[in-house]
């Protein structure tokens, strides 16, 4: 069994023997799973170690569709825009399951069924490379969180659930039809073959197979204005499946669009980007002044996400090697510094059963540990230099300043805001006198949720202070996309002279 | 004199239209399985007439009246069927009119 | 007639009809069964073999088509055998979960069982027929048994109503069908299908038949807005029964609408799709405020009826039956597995107490019947169309055909997004088992019955199977 | 140029000294885990720190005789004027490059040391300062860390490895700020000065995103390298880049209208304002201005604005300082005024004049920082000058060295701050045009300063004691801490007549125009080339001693009058608040601009953010994605109604359907 098949499957096999352990045996259950979940993080590092990512790839017959003579495979494959989103998934997913002791304390088998399911699915899509498969781990990858929501959520959780689900699997039949449209104008399902045919067509031809997708990713990264189930999905979850979903899941999201929306349809993401940058930037904003009015920290946290993630978008379809590059690597800053602030709001919750800020307030000079780890993922996200928030942030905005100045000066305005809200986050939370006496009595972090945090820390500085290391990576994939890009503004601006209305119409901003 | 085969037609339609009417307005169930029959009967009729259009001298059309035939049987077995349904309602209800069916439903 | 004519008129006949005469050799038998003493404990062995045979039967078939049998009276093709194994499937299922459902009726299983193979019988006939009187008795030879079947529990209010109305509403339907026959005959001299669909049927008389026809079977099918009696048979029928119907005669009345689909005028494509999107629509909205399980099932399976339509469409439009057959097909066969298990589970909870059962019914059954909520979950995400279950690639492959070969994207957006109410209510289903804590309107649930549960387990592999191996099942079809 | 590794040791010890402190910090929290009171290993903080910074201190200097001229730095006839070190490759995307370079030249290498040497100070100043606080070894982890960020933000060659250190600064600063968060308002403080900081941030990063379209690259040497080419192309954007960089300034060197933090940042504790808010991180502004001088050269438009508002600064920060009660406060609003007289000297194109007033400012205004501190600490953490008075008795050695500090921030003639300030002058009067009017902004400015430097020192060590004998007993801090003070002092006298004696005096050359030559020759060539006259500018001897006289005559009379006014306690702060309340409230209170801001800006924010939240989020979006959900099962409900569940009415629908069907087709079909 190739390597990458077992990233998918491990977790499969490790969910099914939890499957067969006694259910009150929850520490073997969990034993299990940190196991599989480590493997299998190993596995991706060695699938990081590899220089020659094509050799990894698997291609085998699946099914043939009825109808026709095209033949769905079961095709998997890692690139440059992968790899991260892999590794991302490899490193996270032990630490979810390190973080389960404080918060699942009922029906642990269950859970950490789930949870592995979920490391089946989210390393599916990343991985897969036949279009019909990644559209059935991209469904898949639904119902776990949407069970662990449900089950383990907080007072809201059915609510938030039921709309999760709902939105997002609204989003992602759009995108089925167009799949099967999509499929027979190829005549392939294998997403490179896909990719290959399509690129090269105009906008005209493309722009509603374009929209299907990226509404169904628009929708899961969530961009504006589609972001109301995240907030409520983010407050009610339970502290790792937030960790799930904003350290990975999300990422599906603008992995889709960097991966389809932008190289499969290069013409209709360059008319389409003036609008998507628009979203982006007006994204940055709109989650900074959300979060700025939340008074449960859960939810400011959630809502930062939507922020942060405009920084992705407005990277992405800046369409230029920079902001690509920038946005690239941003997904997995959010996924770190995200990650890192919902678990420390985990734990702060476990110890104290409230998300209220008001009921905070000197939490620094009672828990100092504590108070530190807050302090880097804060720093982390409003991005200070030396930290991996800036390097993505400044490179997404410099790619969409060479593209679109307007929209990335109205992106930098959100390096203020996120310092607003982050910062009096912290102040309410860590500083001023301990006026609430359950306070007093909090106890600082233990060796565990301090080991479970320290890779994280690790990363974040390392991103940082050498991000070349990450970006080097990438850097061959991101060059082949804007290559792509380049031909299709070439043929664009044929189009343009030889027809100037209707290809002209997306190109103008604003 | 032969009546013509529109005239049987457009009897066959009335007596089907009578038939979907009482299907319609009666309440009591017998009343509505007799106006049933009185449809199917119409359809007979059609069938009949059918046949006799496409007949010629040389050979006779007769899958009409096969077809006529297996209805008369099977309306014979609905009718059967159905009784019995409407006796258990009556056993349960002390009445056969259909108003009285209106339990189901949430 | 002339011998040699009787030879011509029977040869092939065995090989092409062998799944009927092994189930009707079964009905003999079983009726046999009840009269002879100490023979009653053999039924459900014959009720079993003769499916087993009739699936072989249907199994040689597809190997070998026999073609046009009985003068054109029959098709015994490929995907006649399909369909037919559809049935036995669907038969199978309801029977197995029938099992121990009776409580009162009990001594009269034997009949009961009787009345699904007739009703089995019909099915198969129906769905090979060649001509409108072949197919006429094969619809009176489903139904009749079937008004019985409803009306079963005779002990019970609902359980009459049901029967009665499917009755009172199912003769009037094949009323309608038997006046529209007629008409067509009156206006083409046949009623071989072959025959109809050389002739010209431009004719006033044709189209007013054909509506008619079309009419009768959509009331089977359960389409807007023939469908509003199901939610309220399915409901008081005995849950078994309402499992037979819902997968066996949805599918029966398909397979013949997609053998006369070539025959409709083409102004029929657009109204139909119409018709398929408001079923698609009304199916979904009532279902998702219906909290009686079987009430929600049943307007759920109405939904699917609209989908399947859509199928029909497409058939209709691109004239390419064999394509549209196959993916319908390959969408009921999922939906015999998905709802008759949803179906037989519902019929399992209920034969402890004989309660309806509705979304409060089951609150918490996950903590108490893991295996049965589990299953349960898995029949919904099937029924959503969810990937790695059979109801994603029926959806897909339908879906294709309407999008790839009829080119009506648009209607395929519009029916996909309403299916995604559909989600709302299955999710609903989960919720309740697996999320809410049993309260005390949350009845006891069946104690395991180890047939059903073997029955259940079965269900949930084929969905699977069908969701994650397709060629194991397309390599059949033609 | 020559390769010198041991560059990265200058900002790395502070950075190495800083994880150690916090260690020691962390040991300290466990020890006091058992008890409460435990001393831990927190003691050895200082030393670790001091060590550090020592270490730079020594590295710089070697990295300073390495380039200074004589014979054994000249290398096959070519003068050292800088020292690289070895790079480490930060950001590379397609074609662009970010690396990380120390780059030690003449004029980093003053910054260096001036950060080192009076960091130094500071840290040996805060161990005693800071004795007995239970953030001990945590305010010298912070210390340092600070360091390490100033030393990367002065030594770094590109302008993101200067950004690094930009943003680094701003961190340690809002850590110090809020040093003491139990309190409260400090946090405020911090955070108030962060997110200003950020505001100019923004501009900064933009204005870096136009540099790199013009020149593709942030090394500060090749972009003033390639100005000159660029002028005729690219004048426009130029500008916009250097206006947006001096917006950036404007938020670190607390400028009009960004200047609100600084005074707040008092709450830190007094050596974080001596050396963050007066030597060090407020200077960085100028250091990067003067670091890119061809560019602003390059837009003499920008210059002229940067006066205006240095003038503005200048003279409103002076007249709200006449009138503060606060001790720290009158320091801090002075700082923004010097701070705007060192922009004054850069609007003149005078870069040598700022940097030179960077550095006497170091000195003085560390110095009075510091003896401000010295007093609070003997006052009982008292800032208020109307409760102090007469206190030079009680501390002899800090008085004495608070004047020297006090002559040289008023420009007593010979005084540090004398000479610097009447460069900067000069320079505005020999460029003439608007700068005359900077020039007499400047001299305004230089009176008031005078005038509330002495009344500062009159109400704090002269006229009664007015604060309660019985409960404060005045005493004299450590050697510890005076120590520095006398060595500060000492460079407040003499610093600035060592380094730019004006030539006039014929004794020595000005060392420090010398010095930068190299440096600052690209923007002099620009500006030289656009006004057509020589830069640096240089006046006549005759009025060069004019200037001097009058600078002279202005600050010691004002100082004087100063004095006179209030050595004999309050009455004038009385007389003057009686007499015009309204006016004294709005000048205590900065002229209002800090709570117009409140009004303006922070208040609409918080409502926009609501807005936004509930009714735009809550209310509109989401309300239309649940609305869709109720519609739905509302439709549900209705379906019902299609039917009244009788059979008739189902015959009815069916019946009609059919016939309706049988219609449509019959149309349809012919």
């Amino acid at each position: 069994m190739s390597l990458l098949s077992l990233l998918i499957f491990l977790p499969l096999v490790g969910a099914l023997a939890i499957a067969f352990t006694p259910s009150k045996a929850a520490s073997l259950q969990r034993g299990i799973a940190f196991l599989t979940t480590v493997v299998v993080g190993i596995l991706s590092l060695t699938v990081w170690g590899t220089d020659d990512l094509a050799s990894l790839a698997v291609n085998s017959a699946w099914f043939t569709l009825p109808g026709s003579q095209i033949d769905v495979g079961y095709r998997l494959g890692v690139d440059g825009i992968s790899l991260l989103m892999v590794v991302l998934t490899g490193i996270l997913m032990p630490i979810v399951i390190l973080s389960t002791p404080g918060h699942i304390k009922e029906r642990v088998k269950e859970f950490m069924i789930w949870v592995l399911f979920m490391q089946m699915g989210m390393m599916g899509v990343f991985l897969a490379t036949d279009l019909v498969l990644f559209y059935f781990f991209w469904e898949i990858g639904l119902v776990p969180l949407y069970f662990m929501v449900g089950i383990w959520g907080g007072k809201r959780r059915l609510y938030a659930t039921l709309k999760f689900f709902l939105y997002t699997f609204a989003g992602s039949v759009v995108m089925l039809i167009a799949a099967i449209a999509l499929i027979y104008e190829a005549q392939s399902t294998d997403i490179v073959a896909i990719t290959n045919a399509m690129s090269t067509l105009g906008v005209s031809d493309t722009i509603w197979l374009f929209s299907a997708f990226t509404l169904a990713f628009a929708i899961k990264v969530p961009v504006l204005p589609f972001h109301t189930w995240l907030p409520d999905a983010h407050t009610e979850a339970p502290t790792s499946g937030s960790v799930i979903l904003a350290g990975v899941l999300l990422k599906m999201g603008t992995y889709g669009l960097l991966r389809f929306s932008i190289a499969m349809f290069p013409a209709a993401a360059v008319a389409a980007s003036p609008y998507m940058m628009g979203l982006g930037a007006i994204g940055i904003v709109y989650g900074a002044f959300l979060a700025m009015a939340q008074t449960d920290i859960k939810r400011l946290v959630a809502c930062s996400s939507v922020s942060h993630l405009g920084y992705v978008v407005l990277g992405l379809f800046a369409l230029t090697h920079v902001g690509l590059a920038g946005g690239l690597i941003q997904m997995v800053n959010h996924g770190l510094s995200t990650g890192l602030l919902f678990l420390l709001v985990g734990m702060i919750y476990e110890r104290r059963h409230t998300r209220q800020l008001d009921q905070y307030g000197g939490i620094a000079s009672v828990m100092p540990i504590y108070a530190i780890f807050w302090t880097i993922a804060v720093l982390s996200s409003v991005g200070l230099p030396g930290l991996n928030g800036f390097v993505g942030e400044y490179l997404i905005l410099l790619g969409s300043y060479q593209a679109m100045p307007f929209w990335a000066v109205i992106g930098v305005t959100g390096v203020i805001f996120g310092a607003i809200y982050l910062l009096m986050a912290t102040r309410k939370m860590l500083y001023g006198p301990v006026v609430h006496e359950a306070n007093r009595k909090l106890t600082d972090l233990n060796p565990r949720e301090i080991g479970l945090m320290i890779p994280v820390v690790v990363l974040i500085v390392w991103i940082g202070v050498k991000p070349d290391y990450f970006m080097g990576r990438t850097e061959a994939s991101v060059a082949a996309i804007v290559e792509r890009i380049d031909q299709a503004r070439e043929g664009m601006k044929v189009a343009e002279l030889a027809v100037p209305a209707p290809a002209a119409k997306g190109g103008e901003s604003r | 004199m032969t009546v013509p085969n529109e005239h049987i037609l457009f009897l066959a339609a009335i007596l089907f239209s009578i038939g979907v009417c009482g299907f319609f307005i009666r309440r009591n169930t017998i009343m509505v399985l007799l106006s049933v029959e009185l449809m199917l009967n119409a359809a007979n009729l059609t069938f009949i007439a059918g046949s006799r259009m496409h007949s010629t001298a040389a050979q006779a059309e007769l899958s009409g009246p096969i077809f006529a035939i297996f209805v008369i049987l099977v309306a014979a077995v609905e009718a059967g069927v159905g009784l019995a349904l409407v006796i258990a309602l009556f056993r349960r209800k002390q009445t056969v009119s259909l108003d009285q069916l209106n339990e189901l439903g949430d | 007639m002339t011998p040699e004519a009787l030879e011509l008129l029977f040869t092939g006949a065995f090989h092409g009809l062998g799944a009927l005469f092994a189930v009707a050799f079964g009905i003999v038998l079983l009726l046999l069964a009840e009269i002879l003493p100490g023979a009653a404990k053999l039924r459900p062995a014959i009720f079993v073999a003769t499916l087993v045979v009739a699936f072989l039967g249907e199994l040689h078939l597809l190997d070998e088509p026999a073609g046009i049998v009985l003068g054109g009276s029959y098709i015994a093709d490929a995907s006649t055998a399909a369909w037919g194994m559809v049935f036995l499937c669907a038969t199978a299922i309801a029977w197995v979960f029938g099992r121990g459902y009776y409580t009162v009726e009990k001594p009269f299983q034997g009949e009961h069982d009787v009345l699904m193979l007739c009703s089995l019988l019909g099915m198969l006939l129906m769905a090979g027929s060649g001509d409108l009187l072949s197919f006429f008795i094969g619809l009176e030879l489903l139904s009749v048994p079937l008004y019985a079947l409803c009306g079963f529990r005779r002990a019970r209010n609902d359980s009459v109503e049901s029967g009665l109305k499917y009755f009172l509403l199912g003769a009037f339907g094949s009323a309608l069908f038997l006046y529209g026959a007629a008409l067509v005959y009156a206006d083409t001299g046949t009623i071989s299908l072959l025959e109809l669909g050389n002739a010209d049927t431009s004719d006033s008389l044709s189209l007013i038949g054909y509506a008619l026809i079309t009419s009768a079977l959509l009331f089977k099918a359960g389409v807007f807005p023939f469908h509003f009696w199901i939610p309220d048979v399915y409901q008081g029928a005995p849950t078994p029964v309402t499992t037979f119907m819902a997968t066996g005669t949805k599918a029966a009345a398909f397979a013949f609408l997609l053998k006369m689909a070539f025959m409709l005028p083409a102004g029929a494509v657009a109204s139909l799709s119409w018709i398929a999107l408001i079923t698609i629509a009304l199916g979904n909205l009532g279902a998702l405020v219906s909290r009686d399980l079987k009430r929600m099932l049943a307007l759920s399976g109405v939904a699917h009826a609209g989908i399947l339509l859509l199928a029909v469409v497409s058939c209709l439009k691109t004239g390419n039956v064999a394509l549209a057959e196959e993916a319908a097909i390959y969408y009921m066969a999922a939906y015999v597995f998905s709802a008759g298990g949803a179906f037989g589970l519902i019929a399992l909870l209920e034969s402890k107490t004989g309660e309806p059962t509705t979304l409060d019914s089951i609150k918490g059954l996950g903590a108490r019947r893991p295996g049965m909520a589990a299953a349960m979950a898995v029949f919904m995400l099937s029924l959503a169309g969810i990937p790695a279950t059979g109801g994603f690639l029926g959806k897909y492959f339908v879906f294709s055909t309407l999008v790839v070969q009829a080119d009506m994207a648009g209607a395929a957006i519009i029916a996909i997004l309403l299916s995604v109410i559909a989600l709302g209510y299955y999710l609903r289903v989960i919720i309740a088992m697996w999320m809410e804590p049993a309260d005390e309107v949350a009845t006891l649930p069946a104690e395991p019955k180890r047939l059903g549960g073997a029955a259940a387990a079965v269900c949930v592999a084929m969905v699977f199977l069908l969701g994650v191996l397709p060629d194991l099942f397309l390599g059949l079809l033609p | 140029m020559e390769a010198a590794s041991y560059l990265w040791w200058i900002p790395l010890l502070p950075l190495i000294g800083a994880g150690i402190c916090g260690a020691l910090h962390l040991a300290t929290l466990r020890a006091r885990k058992s008890n409460p009171d435990a001393k831990g290993p927190a003691g050895f903080a200082p030393l670790v720190a001091s060590a550090a910074m020592g270490g730079a201190l020594i590295f710089s200097i070697i990295g300073f005789l390495a380039i200074c001229p004589c014979e054994d730095n000249v290398v096959d006839g070519e003068q050292i004027v800088a020292l690289q070190s070895s790079t480490w490759s930060w950001i590379s995307v397609a074609d662009l490059r970010f690396d990380l370079t120390m780059w030690l030249d003449r004029l980093s290498s003053i910054m260096t040391l001036v950060v080192t040497g009076v960091g130094l100070l500071i840290h040996i100043y805060s161990a005693g300062y800071m004795k007995g606080d239970k953030g001990y070894a945590k305010f010298f982890a912070y210390l340092n860390l600070f360091c390490f960020a100033m030393l990367m933000l002065v030594l770094s060659s590109n302008l993101l490895g200067l950004f690094i250190g930009w943003e680094g600064v701003g961190l340690c600063s809002y850590l110090l700020i809020g040093f003491w968060y139990e309190k409260g308002w400090p946090a405020e403080a911090g955070q108030k000065a962060f997110v200003v900081n950020r505001i100019g941030d923004a501009f900064f990063i933009i204005g870096s995103f136009i540099l790199i379209g013009v020149f593709g690259t942030l090394e500060m040497q090749d972009i003033g390298a390639q100005v000159p080419a660029m002028i005729d192309a690219h004048s426009g954007k130029l500008a916009l880049a250097a206006l947006l960089l001096f917006g950036g300034a404007c938020g670190k060197s607390a400028q009009l209208p960004l200047f609100v933090w600084l005074p707040d940042a008092m709450a830190g504790p007094t050596p974080v304002s001596a050396l963050i808010h007066a030597a060090t991180m407020v200077t960085s502004g100028v250091y990067m201005i003067v670091r890119l001088n061809p560019l602003y050269a390059a837009s003499p438009g920008v210059l002229m604005f940067i006066g205006c508002v240095a003038a503005a600064t200048a003279f409103i920060a002076g007249t709200t300082a006449l009138v503060q009660r606060d001790l720290k406060k009158v320091l801090a609003y002075s700082t923004v005024s010097q701070l705007g007289y060192m922009f004054l000297g850069i609007a003149a194109g005078a870069w040598g004049a700022a940097i030179f007033h960077l550095v006497t400012h170091a000195f003085f205004k560390a110095l009075l920082f510091l003896g401000a501190g010295s007093v609070i600490h003997g006052m009982h953490e008292e800032q208020d000058m109307h409760k102090m008075g007469g206190l030079r008795k009680h501390m002899p050695r800090t008085y004495a060295t608070f004047l020297a500090g006090a002559a040289a921030l008023s420009g007593l003639p010979l005084m540090s701050g004398f000479f610097s300030k009447d460069e900067i002058l000069a320079k505005n009067f020999a460029m003439g045009g608007v700068n005359y009017l900077f020039w007499m902004a400047g001299v305004v400015t230089a009176a008031i300063t005078a005038y509330y430097t002495w009344r500062m020192v009159a109400l704090t060590f002269f006229g009664e004691e007015r604060f309660d004998a019985k409960k404060v007993h005045p005493h004299e801090s450590p050697a510890l801490m005076t120590g520095p003070l006398f060595v500060l002092a000492v460079l407040s006298i003499i610093g600035g007549a060592v380094l730019g004696l004006p030539h006039v005096f014929h004794l020595w050359n000005h060392a420090l125009d010398v010095w930068l030559e190299p440096v600052v020759l690209g923007g002099n060539e620009i500006l030289s080339a656009q006004k057509g006259m020589h830069m640096p500018l240089h006046l006549t001897a005759v009025r060069e001693w004019i200037l001097l006289a009058l600078g002279s005559a202005v600050a010691l009379f004002f100082a004087h009058k100063g004095f006179h006014d209030h050595k004999r306690g309050l009455a004038m702060d009385e007389s003057v608040q009686g007499a015009f309340p309204v006016a004294h409230a709005k000048l205590t209170d900065a002229w209002g601009i800090d709570s117009g801001y409140a009004r303006v800006i922070v208040q609409p924010v918080k409502l926009l953010a609501f807005v936004i939240a509930v009714i735009v989020d809550q209310f509109a979006i989401d309300g239309a994605v649940n609305g869709a959900g109720r519609m739905a099962s509302d439709f549900g409900r209705r379906g019902r109604r299609l039917v009244d569940g009788s059979v008739s009415c189902y015959g009815l629908w069916i019946g009609a359907a059919a016939v309706v069907l049988a219609l449509t087709w019959f149309w349809r079909g012919n």
